[in-house]
């Protein structure tokens, strides 16, 4: 297949790709665009060329400082991606080296907890929070994040695992390593691209959940979303000022996508490559 | 300090009974060579060997000492797989070290018996590479150098040279022999390449369906074969078993009769037959000859042996070298 | 590799993760049951009764309610529809030899990024928005009525703005799975003298039927529970059109106050949610194993 | 202290918010912590909250839906300790008397506002009209009409349309209201199939087809208040707090051009809508900080409050219609063009009597029951869909019979 | 009807010249091998042929028309595959069948087609199976199936064996060169294994770093190799080479002498050794010898030769079968 590409077909395919990768990045351009405009050229009809305020920033972080909820952010989702990983390590370990007929059963399970509508059960669980003093506690929602997100993680780390040879391990316990550091020495290191892009996913997913961040949460505990909620429709149209915040509250995730997006697309198979 | 005995060691995978019973007999120093045909049991015994399996029935004493219930780090045996088994992520140098951390060994010492065994092996100017920038046979010498650091009682290979092409094959076969002179250990060796079984072994093992069908030295094995089985398995090319009038005549079932004992002539013997494959390697001729009222019998004659597709030619066995069978199969 | 102790080892690990959601799914779940049968206003807690099945026979005669199932099932199929279509056709794309391949893929994959709420707040305000939307300017760039995407068409406005969403997630899957696919099966097809299209119809297509698989079970689990996007853009209307199951227990929760009978509609979400994965991994499970 | 203070993310609290320093040096030990939230997500949290006794917040934003049902819960402390000048006679009677529970003060109002016609002066002019004193229905859609001039991209009139019990449905219970409707007769029956409502849903179909902006369906008040300020339409009936944003040159462009009138009536009947609406501050039951939390909530509802704003940022940004100290302030008149008309409305609606014909339930263009929510929703829906042009006027009404009767029979009002 | 001809084809990767210049004629029906270390370009120039890849400069013509710039399909070849290239979602009869499929013939010609040639190949109880579903035997059948099928003018093969056991090896050498007799079509045939080289080949290729080092029948290769490196790469065991005193007395700068062409005598010969290792197949015994004043050499014994690691033995070349290369390592 490595025939000349002939320059024609990759002008064709690029023109292609740029357009279709412009119109799908459209929208978050142009908020980018949008929180740097005043808000009557907000409103004043399509225009690509902003008058370059940061006015809309100034104000949204004099409004809602907008360190505190990133702070909050990057806690809950770091923390409770680390819990999750810690939790279905091993699970997912005895899942691909030790299955037994029921394995796919259990997976499908737990994956199946993750269809329960949070609606439905925000009483039950606020009642709980309340209870246990929870309540706008970022440990709190780390660990519902943790549970919310911890099926995902581990069926991704599932198919990593199970791609990787059990010989291996194998000869890494004829060399005398313990359950423990077959994982730590073995297993992990092999599987770095699944866990670091099974971490981002999770990460991302943490980061942009919306429900339970919100409702759970007052002051202490309140990640970025809660941060926009504060900006959704006020008295006006402030569609500049909500662009603003809306880029703060995606901008760290987005970077971040995008500089560790190699990774994520290496990683990102759950085992439906091969 | 490396004898090992199997005693009615059996295993089943759910249903199936892979192994209905064995017993044999592995003295220290020895190199034990399994072989048989695909999926008769080779990998799963040396498994058992090894405790990454547990017996269904049986016991496994290394050393006169029982481990049939002792985890695989605790039977001090090392293993050497097909695939090498090699940890990707780390160099050379921590792949080899890596038992000697497990058994939390100090670092000088370490470092010391890794730079003896590179030394052995010549692997020491490859030791801070990974090994995806290593060829197959150094890959192979490296999952050797993991094994021979920890100084196990035995080691185990489970065909450890498959995936090598057939030039390093040959090499490696000498560095793995001259390694058991030098270490004297007791090796168990699975294979199922006729020439590494009968260049590399003290005694074959030969399995069929889990059972031992004989177990003996190389030669015995290909001068005595005990049974058919035996016969048509050990020695390449193929023995050619006759059956029928000629059988008949030499009081038995089955006559066995190996390519290289056959003596070919242009002129004369004592069948006729014509050259359906003539394979001309240049040191040998190998002729698949359809011989009148026998059959087709494969034969080897020396690389000037003029000889083509359709060719007449005639054999004469080497009566000193018949093998008879009875109807069992059993060898007379 | 499978020993006593590993296995027992095995029974050990798993427990964590086992227990956790165990514990997870059971006392929300239970105490959803209970609430479930339960007259249990939020607003009246003093009046806390037994309702035996009436939430049920409730949520049930609500007159959203098949209305909302059927709503439930349009915004999976119809984004699971786009995302996979589109999703192959970019993966195809994307997959070609282009200039600035990178910076193409970071514009593409971005979507992902970006928080529910915010994607419709965007999508709401300044994309489809009637007046100042940017569509509304392109159809009025070209003479034509701009659409008011939310009333005429809110169905299809969520589906859009929530397949945008997960586009992304579609084309990184498939264009993984399309990298992996054999050199020497591709070219062993370009002697058999097979055009592009054929090639794509009988070699690469199926060789994306696991990813796809992936794809929509994933995509199933979280579309099952769409409503931010619905909450900030159409709030469930007009009618019931864009309403689905969790919008309307949403509705039932959090604007009733009714406890109970959106616990009865949680406990029917979830009856239907595995009806669903079941019948999902019928038809595509066998797809996932080996 | 820290007291914790949930509040909706209107220019008010805001601005609030920037001014809190005045507070905080007056009360050192006392710190704020501020959750700023959208109107619908503020008013699930802080229900589930104190529905369950969460203990989140030590001051709530609410609005004078709620205080009655919470009060009469026993969810709300009582503002028993305002402090000795802070003058409780000052506020507006009808603003008060829905925030007073058997004479017990619940929640005290930040601003308050009541509906009116806001319309284009110059608009009227150019088609030859003259809007009356107390306009009527009749005139109103007349003058939609006649104003519309849809190649000029003007609208006759800019309604709410966008589904909600507190968007399409205020206005719309405020027109039935006019129109001589009600939501329920004394036995909680359900009055859709009533004419009053027939004839007020089917006028405002059709002045919102005739008359209305594209999209109308999805607007809300930001929407109309957009459109209103870029000189898309001719007449805007909304809360009176509008007021203050299209006279203000900064942001409308119809700036000099506005004026303002009654909420319409019915030829023939005595009823201006009644629409009544007051965010207020309420301390739940279950803070520990009653005390500190009442010493700021008098800062925030007093009338030194006011001069603070006024100071700080111009009198027309005072939050209007809580006092009639305010309104008497020759400064305010001055500054605020819309003072007297604002009054005027405020005074117009009493919500203990919103309805022509006697009702069960206080509330003017809401119902004071705590499942007025999601039947308001639940209608709103329908009747937008109606406005959308997906359902007819019948359909919608005989819809939003039968789901209320279903809700009030569940609710246990109709045995 | 199926002549293959290259001329000054040269092929580079960027900077690195893969190919420099190749010249080179096949014939109609020819059975030709390409042979060469790993990395010496087999593949790259199977692959030109093919139209896989685009030559960098010169031509290729077939039947003597001009197909350089065509493509793949349209050069009428057909390709078997190293990994085999199945279609592993299709069964065997849809594998087969695809190309015929893509030519749009009609479905009962298909059918007829895929039958026969199921025929020929053994594979018609195994039509409704997924090639995973398969031994490694039958899938190579079946890439041969589906290249048949299309009755190209040459068959292109890519070590299609190298993926299976020894002895499947030998069965599917076998009946390639029984499908070359049946057919008569050109076949050209990359592969590193002597064996199959030697037996199969009507015209040995041996390439290096690009270039031809010889074009001949197997045995010219075996008996007469133009120079040191293809005296070294034919024939198995390699070749001795030695250089020094008895090269000189040679008039040679290397003297080339097979194993095999050594006679071997625990008594007396011209040259005396020491065994380092002596490997006993039954058949044969190879030995390595350590000879005073020669170096190491490898030489062939019959099975019986009775020689142990250790032991003195006497060496002496056969005349007749010396090789003299002169110090430019061409053959004299
Ligand atoms: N984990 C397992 N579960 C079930 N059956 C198994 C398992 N491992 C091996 N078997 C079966 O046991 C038999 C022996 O397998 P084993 O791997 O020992 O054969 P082998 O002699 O090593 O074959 P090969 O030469 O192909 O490696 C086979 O029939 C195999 O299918
Ligand atoms: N696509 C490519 N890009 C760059 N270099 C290549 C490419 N394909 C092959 N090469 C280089 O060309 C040389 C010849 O490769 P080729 O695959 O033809 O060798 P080969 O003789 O088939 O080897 P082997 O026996 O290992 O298959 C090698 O050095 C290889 O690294
Ligand atoms: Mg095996
Ligand atoms: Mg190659």
């Amino acid at each position: 297949m490595a025939r000349a590409v002939t320059n024609r077909h990759k002008v064709i395919a690029t023109i292609a790709a740029w357009l279709i990768a412009f119109v799908i990045f459209f929208p978050i351009l142009y908020t980018l665009l949008t929180s740097i405009k005043t808000e009557s050229e907000a409103i004043a009809g399509f225009s690509l060329i902003p008058s370059g305020t940061f006015e809309n920033y100034i104000t949204v972080q004099t409004r809602n400082g907008y360190f505190k909820p990133f702070m909050n952010s990057v806690v809950l989702s770091v923390g409770s991606t680390i819990l999750a990983l810690i939790i279905a390590v091993p699970a997912a370990w005895a899942m691909a080296f030790s299955p037994t007929k029921w394995t796919k059963e259990i997976l499908m399970w737990m994956l199946s907890t993750k269809m329960m509508p949070a609606v439905a059960v925000l009483v039950p669980i606020y009642l709980l929070f309340r209870d246990f003093g929870l309540l706008d506690t970022r440990i709190g929602l780390m660990v519902m994040l943790t549970l919310i997100n911890l099926p995902i993680v581990v069926w991704m780390l599932y198919t990593y695992f199970r791609e990787i040879p059990g010989e291996i391990l194998e000869a890494a316990r004829m060399d005398g390593a313990g359950l423990w550091q077959e994982i730590v020495y073995v297993l992990t290191p092999m599987a770095l691209p699944g866990i670091a892009s099974t971490f981002l996913l999770n990460i991302i997913l943490a980061w942009n959940e919306s429900f339970w961040t919100i409702r759970l949460t007052a002051v202490d505990a309140a990640p970025l979303t809660a941060f926009i909620a504060s900006f959704s429709s006020p008295q006006g149209l402030f569609w500049a000022k909500l662009s603003a915040a809306s880029t703060m509250a995606i901008a760290p995730i987005l970077i971040l996508g995008w500089f560790s997006q190699k990774q994520l697309v290496r990683g990102l198979t759950f085992g439906a490559v091969k | 300090m490396g004898s090992i005995t199997l005693n009615k060691v059996s295993k089943s995978f759910g249903e199936a009974k892979v192994i209905p019973s064995i017993d044999l007999e592995i003295q220290d120093g020895e190199f034990v060579v399994f072989v048989g045909p695909s999926g008769c049991g080779k990998s799963t015994l040396l498994r058992l060997i090894a405790g990454l399996e547990d017996v269904s029935g049986g016991s496994i004493l290394i050393d006169g000492q029982d481990v049939t219930g002792k985890a695989p780090a605790q039977r001090r045996l090392a293993m050497v797989f097909q695939s090498y088994a090699l940890y990707p992520h780390m160099s050379v140098r921590k792949n080899i070290a890596f038992p000697l951390k497990m058994a939390k060994m100090d670092k000088a010492a370490i470092d010391q018996k890794v730079a003896d065994a590179a030394g052995i092996l010549n692997l020491t100017d490859y030791l801070e590479r990974r090994p995806s920038q290593l060829s197959g046979g150094q890959r192979q010498r490296v999952a050797i150098g993991r094994a021979i650091v920890r100084e196990p009682t035995a080691f185990l290979f489970d065909e450890p040279l498959s995936n090598l092409d057939a030039s390093l094959r040959g090499t490696m076969r000498l560095e793995i022999s001259q390694l058991h002179n030098q270490l004297k250990t007791t090796m168990v060796y699975v294979t199922h390449d006729q020439v590494e079984a009968m260049t590399m072994a003290d005694k074959i093992v030969v399995l069929n369906r889990g059972n031992i069908e004989q177990v003996g030295s190389p030669l015995d094995l290909y001068s005595s074969p005990r049974n058919l089985f035996v016969a048509g398995f050990i020695g390449s090319p193929k023995m050619n078993l006759i059956e029928g009038e000629y059988a008949r005549s030499k009081n038995a079932k089955t006559v066995g009769i190996r390519p290289e004992h056959l003596v070919l002539s242009h002129e004369s013997g004592l069948w006729t037959g014509k050259v359906t494959v003539a394979e001309h390697l240049g040191s040998d001729t190998f002729l698949h000859v359809e011989v009148e009222g026998i059959g087709q019998i494969n034969a080897r004659a020396d690389g000037e042996f003029g000889a083509r597709h359709g060719d007449q030619i005639f054999l004469t066995p080497t009566e000193t070298k018949l093998h008879r069978f009875d109807d069992k199969g059993l060898a007379i | 590799m499978a020993t006593h102790n590993t296995k027992a080892l095995a029974r050990l690990m798993m427990a964590p993760s086992v227990v956790l959601l165990l514990v997870w799914m059971i006392v929300p779940l239970s105490m959803t049951l209970w609430f479930s049968f339960q007259n249990y206003n939020l607003l009246s807690p003093g009046n806390v009764s037994f309702a035996g099945f009436f939430n049920y026979r409730y949520f049930y005669s609500d007159p959203a309610f098949f209305q909302s199932i059927w709503n439930t099932l349009m915004i999976v199929g119809g984004v699971l529809l786009i995302t996979v279509i589109g999703g192959t056709f970019l993966a195809l794309l994307l997959d070609q030899p282009i200039f600035g391949q990178g910076i193409v893929r970071i514009l593409v994959i971005s979507p992902f990024f970006v928080m529910p709420p915010v994607a419709a707040l965007v999508w709401k305000n300044m994309i489809m928005h009637p007046g100042y939307g940017v569509f509304a300017d392109i159809s009025r760039l070209f003479g034509t009525t701009p659409i008011d995407w939310f009333a005429q068409y809110p169905l299809l406005s969520i589906v859009i703005i929530v397949a945008w969403q997960w586009l992304p997630f579609a084309t990184l899957i498939l264009l993984t799975a399309l990298q992996s696919l054999d050199s020497e099966q591709r070219e062993a097809a370009e002697m058999d003298g097979a055009s592009f299209i054929s090639r794509f119809i009988y070699l690469t297509l199926p060789h994306l039927a696991r990813a796809m698989t992936v794809v929509i079970l994933i995509q199933t689990i979280f579309l099952l529970g769409v409503y931010a996007e619905i909450l900030v853009t159409t709030n469930g209307g007009p009618g019931y059109a864009s309403t689905n199951l969790p919008f309307l227990i949403y509705r039932t929760a959090l604007l009733g106050y009714d406890v109970g009978g959106a616990s009865a509609g949680g406990i029917i979400a979830i009856i239907l949610a595995n009806i669903v994965a079941i019948f999902l991994m019928r038809a595509v499970g066998k797809n996932l194993d080996r | 202290e820290t007291l914790t203070i949930a509040t909706v993310n209107n220019g008010d609290m805001i601005r609030m918010q920037g001014l809190t320093e005045d507070f905080t040096s007056k009360n050192p030990d006392i710190e704020l912590e501020w959750v700023t939230l959208e109107e619908n997500v503020l008013r699930e949290r802080v229900t589930t909250d104190i529905a369950t006794s969460g203990g989140q917040y030590d001051i709530m934003t609410i609005g004078n839906y709620e205080v009655p049902i919470w009060a009469k819960q026993g969810w709300l402390t009582e503002l028993a300790d305002l402090g000795d000048d802070y003058d409780v006679d000052d506020l507006l009677p009808s603003i008060r008397g829905g925030l007073t529970v058997e004479d017990k003060l619940y929640a005290a109002p930040f601003y308050g506002e009541s509906a009116m016609i806001m319309y284009r002066k110059d608009l009227f002019e150019k088609a030859g009209l003259e809007m009356p004193e107390n306009p009527t229905w009749e005139f109103i859609g007349d003058a939609a009409r006649k104003i519309t001039d849809r190649s000029a991209d003007i609208n006759g009139i800019c309604l709410r349309g966008k589904a909600g019990w507190g968007e399409n449905m205020a206005f719309i219970t405020a027109l039935t209201n006019s129109y001589g409707g009600r939501w329920f007769d004394e036995n909680w029956q359900p009055q859709f199939d009533q004419p009053e409502w027939k004839e007020a849903l089917q006028f405002y179909v059709d002045l919102m087809k005739d008359a209305g902006p594209s999209g109308a369906s999805s607007n809300g008040f930001n929407e109309n208040l957009t459109l209103f300020q870029q000189g898309k339409c001719g007449m805007w009936i909304d809360a009176t707090v509008a007021a203050s944003f299209v006279s203000n040159p900064d942001d409308s462009t119809v700036a000099d051009k506005v004026d303002y009138a009654l909420f319409p009536s019915k030829e023939g009947v005595d009823n201006n809508g009644n629409w009544l609406w007051s965010w207020n501050l309420a301390i739940p039951a279950s803070s520990q900080k009653a005390e500190a939390a009442q010493k700021f909530i008098a800062w925030a509802t007093s009338e030194d409050y006011a001069k603070l704003v006024a100071s700080k940022e111009g009198w027309a940004n005072v939050p209007p219609g809580t006092r009639t100290s305010l309104y008497e302030s020759a400064e305010y008149k001055e500054a605020a063009a819309f003072a007297e008309p604002t009054l005027a409305a405020m005074n117009a609606a009493d919500i203990t009597k919103p309805t022509v014909e006697p009702v069960p339930y206080t509330g003017g263009q809401f119902v004071a029951i705590p499942e007025f929510q999601a039947i308001g929703t639940n209608v709103g829906q329908l009747f937008s869909a109606v406005v959308a042009g997906q359902s007819s006027v019948e359909d919608a009404l005989a819809q939003a019979q039968s789901a209320t009767v279903r809700e009030m029979t569940r609710a246990g009002y109709i045995k």
